[in-house]
């Protein structure tokens, strides 16, 4: 079988003397819908921040399809397919969603640094960022700037940059924090679509979607994975219990 | 007020697509810096020339019946800036224009001029320099079209060599100056000369530092100190200088300085009294030279604009030359009066003025002097208000500072 | 032996006058994330109002009143322009603090003139200190680190002891931390603005005599400063501090090296070709710009500064 | 929105701007005018290739004169080399090895500043800024020194085309070429992935990373393609000028040109282009009626940045939103009622300062002796107290009534912008 699509092994971070993550080992299918839940401060941000590359690890190895990717920068881990979102929103604010899902292309199509190509004249790049504009569901807002959309056509582009490039491991950091129910439905929609044939990781505090969404989940409790496991399982794993009991009293909608 | 009403007039007037035209004045463009940092000397001059044109010629009858006048341009300072105020001056009918702060205007100028004239010899202009020095204004690139009515650089450094000839107290001589084109001349002109007249004397250092941008001389005192040199020459000016010789006073330096510029324009009064008997300037003239009428002259003007110091002298001799070649030629065509000027000898207080054929650099008589406690007698005014002025150590005549010329001029 | 001791003299007095200046502008920039291009303007209107005070009632009062009245003033542009600017970003603010040293600059030409102006080192303190190989120190320089070293322990007690300092302190190595806290109130930023160029006008209080009092000193040291602070590294104090002492020093000795560039090669074992400019250039005419020199250095070796926390 | 459209539209204006540039000449024969237009030219091309930085990029630069003054020496030193084996038409490409020049420096000194974005970017290119500039004045093999390097600009015996560029009317025909070339290609960078990823890091460098973009890579190149541009303009100002000094590459320069590229509107592409128009036009008319044009000059900008951050171009685009939303006659009335007021203010203001700058500063051909003056054409006695306080009075009078309907206006401004903005949100 083909290495994971990510392996992580005995990961540590420390913010000076706290230790956020305190040995984390994990691997992640290939082709896996994979959840990260855990409570509040549990370090669930700071792992992503880590794999990829937005924090420098204190030690241990993460390794994305079989390669160690440790050292190397955000944009040269993104060029090896990795995508991921922010949780808080992280888009170009002045630019329209058009443009926004353009950027998230260039690279991927190869156009790379290219001052001598009329960006109108790319057809494969509008065709995609059209392709994924409306797969986002934001085709009327096409020259709309980013920074006057709703909160959820945000999340909602901030996914669709992410997946514009046509990553195949995708990490999604709380896609649907703060959104209303319905919009949480859109949202879960449309992740389960645009992560069709792709690894996927999320993390992510409303159960619902969580257990609607994952193959596999793993919890992570103060700095370490407690276990990791199929929907099912976890729902009646002890230790999750305890944990998540400890601290919260239903395994239920969190948000914070 | 008056002339920028004037000038925003004739600004208006150019604006409106008229040329230029006959005017019942001779006018002068003075493109000089009237704003930015270097304004106050620009002012200052421009206040000198007005008031010498006013009380030198016109009140004398004038040009042919014409009065003299001088409009200011402000160049900010800036090569660029001068073409462009040339082009407005040219516009507005000028044919003769001034210049002198700077060299890399009066380079500027220079090359416009002779452009200006090659490309319309109907409407050539006349540029008259009172006090860029960069001997290659008059040597490799000389022009028909300039005059200079300053000493440059090269004569002045002669002058001051020629003095310390005969002052056998001097045995090691420390060179000081700004890195840039002025300064390198002195520093080389100075060890040329000294190397011909004083083979005794021993150059125990030479610094140069970058213009405007040190702050504290300490260390090039003690450098200074710990060569043994019991002489400086520096060709600084401005802060430069000021900064200077207030460090050496802190540091109990007790060399003397040889300047080109002590003499002026706020130096005095930043130098105060750590100049003391240590400062020596060359000049044309300054306040106590013993004169006819320059001395009352200066003393007027002093009153009339509190806190512009007459300095200048050559401005009177420019003016005055100017007026005698246009009355001479009976004409104010540029070339006309160019050819007037040329081996003009013109007698002012200090002595006679010879403008060299040769090469269109006047030659007069020098004073070094220097920075002493005013007296009333020897030392009877001070300078810019210091309770310090200038007191002469030594003239040099007009011939003692001349020196062979490497221009090749081009006449029309 | 003798030059060491007096090159070293020199270098800490200029360095101290050099951290009276950064110090404020670290600790405006590492808190407000404001470069003010304005702060050695403060410092030439500390010398200026020092300098009317002077010729009212002497030195002694314009030492206290001086720096004071700059840090009105600067409280004064925090309130009601920079806080304004703060709106559009941080570039604004920048450019606020560009256009306002422009006009301070044309509004000194238009009260004081042009020129430089007689402002004196009162008699108290003209003189001799001490004579060192027969080179004098004099008084004021003594004195001006006295008022150096004096502001620097002031400023350290009050950063440590008090609790004002202690939100600045956190301020300066954690902003958001700060922020999150509820302490990012707008008074805080006017003091810190207004500390700081209290301090730049306490430099040009006696800073202006020692050297002098005219329109253009604010631009001979401005960019300095900046060096200062990004070799001493953002948000670091004890950095701005060695930074000073450092090109202070720098300054001082490089002037003592008459050695030029071939030289400097020929001690490695590189021979230079003869003639060309930069070969025959030497240490002292560099003297000047080594301070650009080295912070082009640290930027590309160290880029978070000598003791800098943060990387921007 | 096809791009065809799009681009018929474009041509039009930029060739209807090309042709009203070369036809001004034909109106405008004075001498001083069309150095005046000269000079606006290139500035021109030298603020666009700031704003590549500024506003493209947002990367704010204080050095950007080192690109403008190396392009300049460049050409004229390749211009004294050539000699009189060169014509006019080398004579005429000669921009370009400014350019290349300019390329250069940006690789070098780049590779140092662009390691860093935000506010340590502008520390870091005032620092190499001093460096260049000191540097500068200590090599006068290469930058002549105090006096500069000068050349004529007139090679060869023959005419290209009929043109020498000897007369400064074909030498602004050549600037406006040279001028309409650069412009359009920088506007066509704009168009290209690079030009929408230096957006896109302006915007967000950490997101710009993570679709796989190195923002150091980003900004390096576009630091070089904007050193390229300002070179070429510094080439223009070589032979325009025929002389270059030291001058052209210090700080002030590159104050000049943040100062044009911030007023005219870092936002829009065409920004700089009305910021050169207007700074070049108030610097050399209104330093042509005053003396205190700087500090007019500097209050000006002061309130650009506190009142319209987006410059004048801003100013024009939201006139133009409102005239397309049909609200534009919401907000004239009260445009027209705040600017008596606003004259009132100005003349009280102008007249304290006028009076001001010639009590203290003595103005030029006025001794202070004599304490008279004339402030807007009037003569005025300055030692007493009438003049003072009339121009204090209209000040004030100015300060209330521009406070009072000011106010108007901005409540109506804020209520027509969120109608604008509301309707498009």
């Amino acid at each position: 079988m083909s290495a994971p699509a990510i392996r992580i092994k005995d990961l540590k971070k420390n913010f000076g003397a706290s230790e956020i993550i305190r040995g984390v080992d994990l691997d992640i299918r290939r082709g896996e819908r994979h959840a990260i839940i855990g409570p509040n401060g549990a370090g669930k941000s700071t792992l992503f921040h880590l794999i990829s590359a937005r924090l420098p690890i204190t030690s241990g190895a993460i390794e994305l399809k079989g390669e160690n990717v440790v050292g190397l920068k955000p944009f040269e881990i993104n060029r090896k397919g990795l995508s991921r979102s922010f949780q808080i929103t992280n888009i170009f604010h002045n630019l329209s969603v058009f443009e926004n899902l353009r950027c998230a292309v260039l690279w991927s199509l190869g156009y790379r640094y290219s001052f001598w190509q009329r960006l109108a004249s790319l057809k494969d790049a509008r065709l995609r960022a059209e392709q994924v504009m409306e797969d986002i569901g934001l085709d009327k807002r096409r020259d709309t700037p980013a920074g006057i959309l709703s909160y959820a056509e945000q999340r909602a582009l901030e996914i669709g940059i992410t997946i514009a490039s046509g990553a195949d491991v995708i990490l999604l950091d709380e896609p649907t924090a703060g959104m209303s129910h319905s919009e949480t439905d859109d949202a879960v929609e449309l992740i389960r679509r645009v992560s069709e044939g792709k690894t996927l990781v999320m993390v992510e505090h409303d159960m619902g979607v969580v257990f609607g969404l994952a193959d596999r989940i793993s919890v992570l409790v103060y700095g370490q994975i407690i276990a990791t496991d199929t929907p099912a399982a976890i729902r009646c794993n002890a230790a999750v219990q305890e944990a998540y009991l400890g601290t919260s009293p239903h395994l239920g909608n969190e948000h914070d | 007020m008056t002339q920028s009403t004037f000038r925003s007039l004739a600004l208006a007037a150019s604006l409106a697509l008229m040329g230029g035209g006959a005017y019942a004045q001779v006018r002068i463009a003075y493109i000089d810096p009237l704003s930015g940092p270097f304004a106050n000397v620009g002012e200052a001059g421009l206040k000198g020339f007005k008031e010498a044109a006013e009380i030198l010629v016109n009140q004398k009858g004038g040009i042919m019946g014409q009065k003299l006048e001088f409009t200011g341009f402000d160049n900010k300072g800036s090569p660029q800036e001068t073409q462009i105020q040339l082009k407005a001056a040219i516009d507005q009918g000028f044919r003769f224009v001034t210049l002198g702060n700077g060299s890399g205007a009066a380079h500027s100028l220079i090359d416009a001029v002779n452009k200006w004239n090659a490309r319309n010899p109907d409407k050539t202009v006349l540029f008259f320099n009172y006090a860029a020095v960069d001997p290659t204004l008059t040597g490799e690139k000389c022009s028909f079209w300039h005059f200079r009515f300053d000493a440059n650089t090269e004569m002045k450094m002669e002058a001051i060599t020629n003095f310390m000839e005969n002052d056998k107290k001097i045995k090691k001589v420390f060179i000081i100056g700004q890195d840039y084109a002025h300064g390198h001349q002195v520093a080389k002109a100075a060890k040329e000369m000294l190397a011909k007249k004083r083979k005794d004397v021993k150059i125990v250092g030479e610094d140069l530092h970058p213009i405007g941008r040190v702050k504290d001389f300490a260390p090039y005192i003690a450098k200074i100190k710990a060569s043994g040199a019991d002489t400086v020459i520096t060709g600084n000016w401005g802060n430069d200088l000021s900064l200077l010789i207030k460090a050496a006073k802190d540091a109990g330096l007790k060399s003397r300085f040889y300047t080109y510029y002590a003499g002026g324009l706020g130096t005095p009064q930043a130098m105060g009294a750590a100049g003391e008997n240590q400062v020596l300037q060359l000049t044309e003239w300054h306040m106590n030279v013993p004169t006819k009428n320059t001395e009352k002259f200066a003393l007027d003007f002093n009153k009339k604009y509190p806190g512009v110091w007459f300095y200048y002298l050559r401005v009177n001799n420019m003016v005055q030359m100017v007026a005698q070649a246009m009355n001479t030629a009976k004409s104010t065509d540029p070339k006309a009066v160019a050819l007037a000027l040329e081996d003009m000898r013109f007698q002012v207080d200090t002595g006679e003025v010879w403008m060299r054929k040769s090469d269109h650099q006047a030659m007069q008589p020098l004073y070094i002097s220097i920075f002493s406690k005013a007296d009333g007698k020897t030392v009877k005014h001070d300078s810019e208000g210091t309770g310090y002025g200038w007191k002469t150590l030594a003239t040099i005549s007009q011939r003692d500072s001349q020196l062979p010329t490497a221009c090749i001029m081009e006449r029309p | 032996m003798e030059f060491v001791v007096i090159s070293l003299l020199n270098g800490i007095t200029y360095g101290l006058l050099l951290f009276m200046l950064s110090s404020g502008l670290t600790l405006i920039f590492s808190m407000m994330g404001i470069l003010n291009f304005a702060h050695a303007s403060f410092y030439m209107l500390g010398a200026y109002f020092a300098y009317q005070i002077s010729t009212w009632t002497g030195f002694w009062p314009g030492l206290i009143v001086a720096p004071l009245l700059v840090g009105a003033v600067g409280a004064l542009v925090e309130r009601y322009g920079l806080r304004r600017a703060h709106r559009y970003g941080h570039v604004a603010e920048l450019l606020f603090t560009f256009g306002l040293a422009f006009v301070v600059e044309e509004l000194v030409h238009l009260i004081w003139g042009k020129t430089s102006v007689d402002y004196k080192i009162p008699a108290e303190l003209d003189g001799t200190l001490f004579s060192l190989f027969d080179t004098d120190f004099p008084i004021y320089k003594g004195f001006m680190m006295l008022v150096s070293v004096g502001m620097l322990v002031a400023l350290y007690a009050l950063l440590t002891r008090t609790r004002i300092g202690l939100i600045i302190q956190a301020a300066l190595t954690k902003p958001d931390m700060v922020e999150a806290l509820g302490h990012n109130v707008p008074r805080i930023f006017m003091l810190v603005f207004g500390g700081g160029t209290a301090l730049a006008g306490l430099a040009g209080v006696i800073g202006g005599n020692a050297f002098i009092t005219e329109p253009g000193m604010a631009a001979a040291v401005g960019s300095i400063v900046f060096v200062i602070v990004v070799v001493g590294g953002l948000g670091s104090l004890g950095g701005a501090f060695i930074a000073s002492l450092l090109i202070g020093c720098i300054q001082t000795f490089s002037v003592a090296l008459s050695i030029s560039i071939t030289d400097v090669f020929a001690l490695v074992g590189i021979a230079l070709p003869e003639g060309s400019q930069v070969a025959r250039l030497t240490i002292t005419q560099l003297a000047p710009v080594l301070p650009y020199l080295l912070m082009v250095a640290i930027l590309i070796f160290r880029p978070r500064g000598l003791m800098g926390s943060r990387e921007s | 929105m096809s791009p065809a459209i799009l681009n018929r539209g474009r041509l039009a204006v930029w060739g209807g701007c090309l042709a009203l540039a070369l036809a001004l000449p034909l109106v405008l024969k004075s001498g001083f005018i069309i150095s005046l237009l000269c000079q606006i030219g290139i500035m021109a091309v030298f603020s666009l290739s700031y704003n590549m930085l500024l506003g493209q990029t947002g990367l704010l630069s204080f050095g950007h004169a080192v690109y403008y003054g190396l392009g300049a020496f460049a050409t004229m030193h390749l211009l004294n080399a050539i000699g009189k084996g060169g014509g006019p038409l080398t004579t005429a490409l000669l921009p370009l090895a400014g350019g290349l020049a300019g390329m250069v420096a940006g690789v070098v000194l780049g590779y140092v500043t662009t390691r860093k974005a935000g506010t340590t970017f502008a520390m870091i290119t005032l620092g190499i800024g001093e460096l260049v500039a000191a540097c500068s004045l200590m090599f006068p093999a290469v930058f002549g020194g105090e006096g500069g390097v000068s050349g004529n600009r007139v090679v060869g015996k023959e005419a290209f085309l009929g043109f020498t560029w000897g007369p400064q009317v074909e030498m602004y025909g050549l600037i406006v070429l040279w001028a309409f070339a650069c412009t359009v290609a920088m506007f066509a960078l704009t168009q290209t992935p690079l030009g929408r990823m230096a957006n896109a890091v302006r915007d967000n460098p950490e997101r710009a990373e993570f679709v796989g973009y190195d923002t150091e890579r980003v900004r390096f190149l576009m630091v070089i393609l904007s050193g390229f541009f300002a070179g070429i303009a510094g080439g223009l100002s070589a032979l325009n000028y025929e002389i270059v000094t030291a001058e052209t590459l210090n700080a002030h320069t590159s104050g000049i040109v943040l100062l044009i590229a911030f007023v005219g509107g870092i936002g829009f592409f065409y920004g700089p282009i009305i910021g050169a128009i207007l700074v070049t036009v108030m610097q050399i008319v209104i330093g042509g009626m005053t003396h205190a044009w700087l500090l007019y000059f500097g209050l000006f900008f002061l309130f650009m940045v506190l009142v319209a951050p987006g410059g004048i171009a801003s100013l024009i685009a939201v006139q133009r939103n409102l005239w397309q939303a049909g609200l534009l006659g919401r907000m004239l009335p009260h445009y027209l009622a705040v600017t008596p007021p606003v004259l009132v203010l100005l003349t009280g203001l102008v007249g304290l300062i006028e009076l001001g700058y010639a009590l203290l500063s003595g103005d030029a051909g006025v001794g202070a002796g004599d304490t008279a003056t004339r402030v807007l054409g009037m003569q005025l006695h300055l030692g007493a107290p009438g003049p003072w306080l009339t121009a204090l009075a209209i000040t004030g009078i100015g300060l209330i009534l521009t406070r009072w309907i000011g106010g108007r206006l901005g409540v109506a401004w804020n209520a027509t912008l969120a109608t604008l903005y509301g309707d498009k949100a």
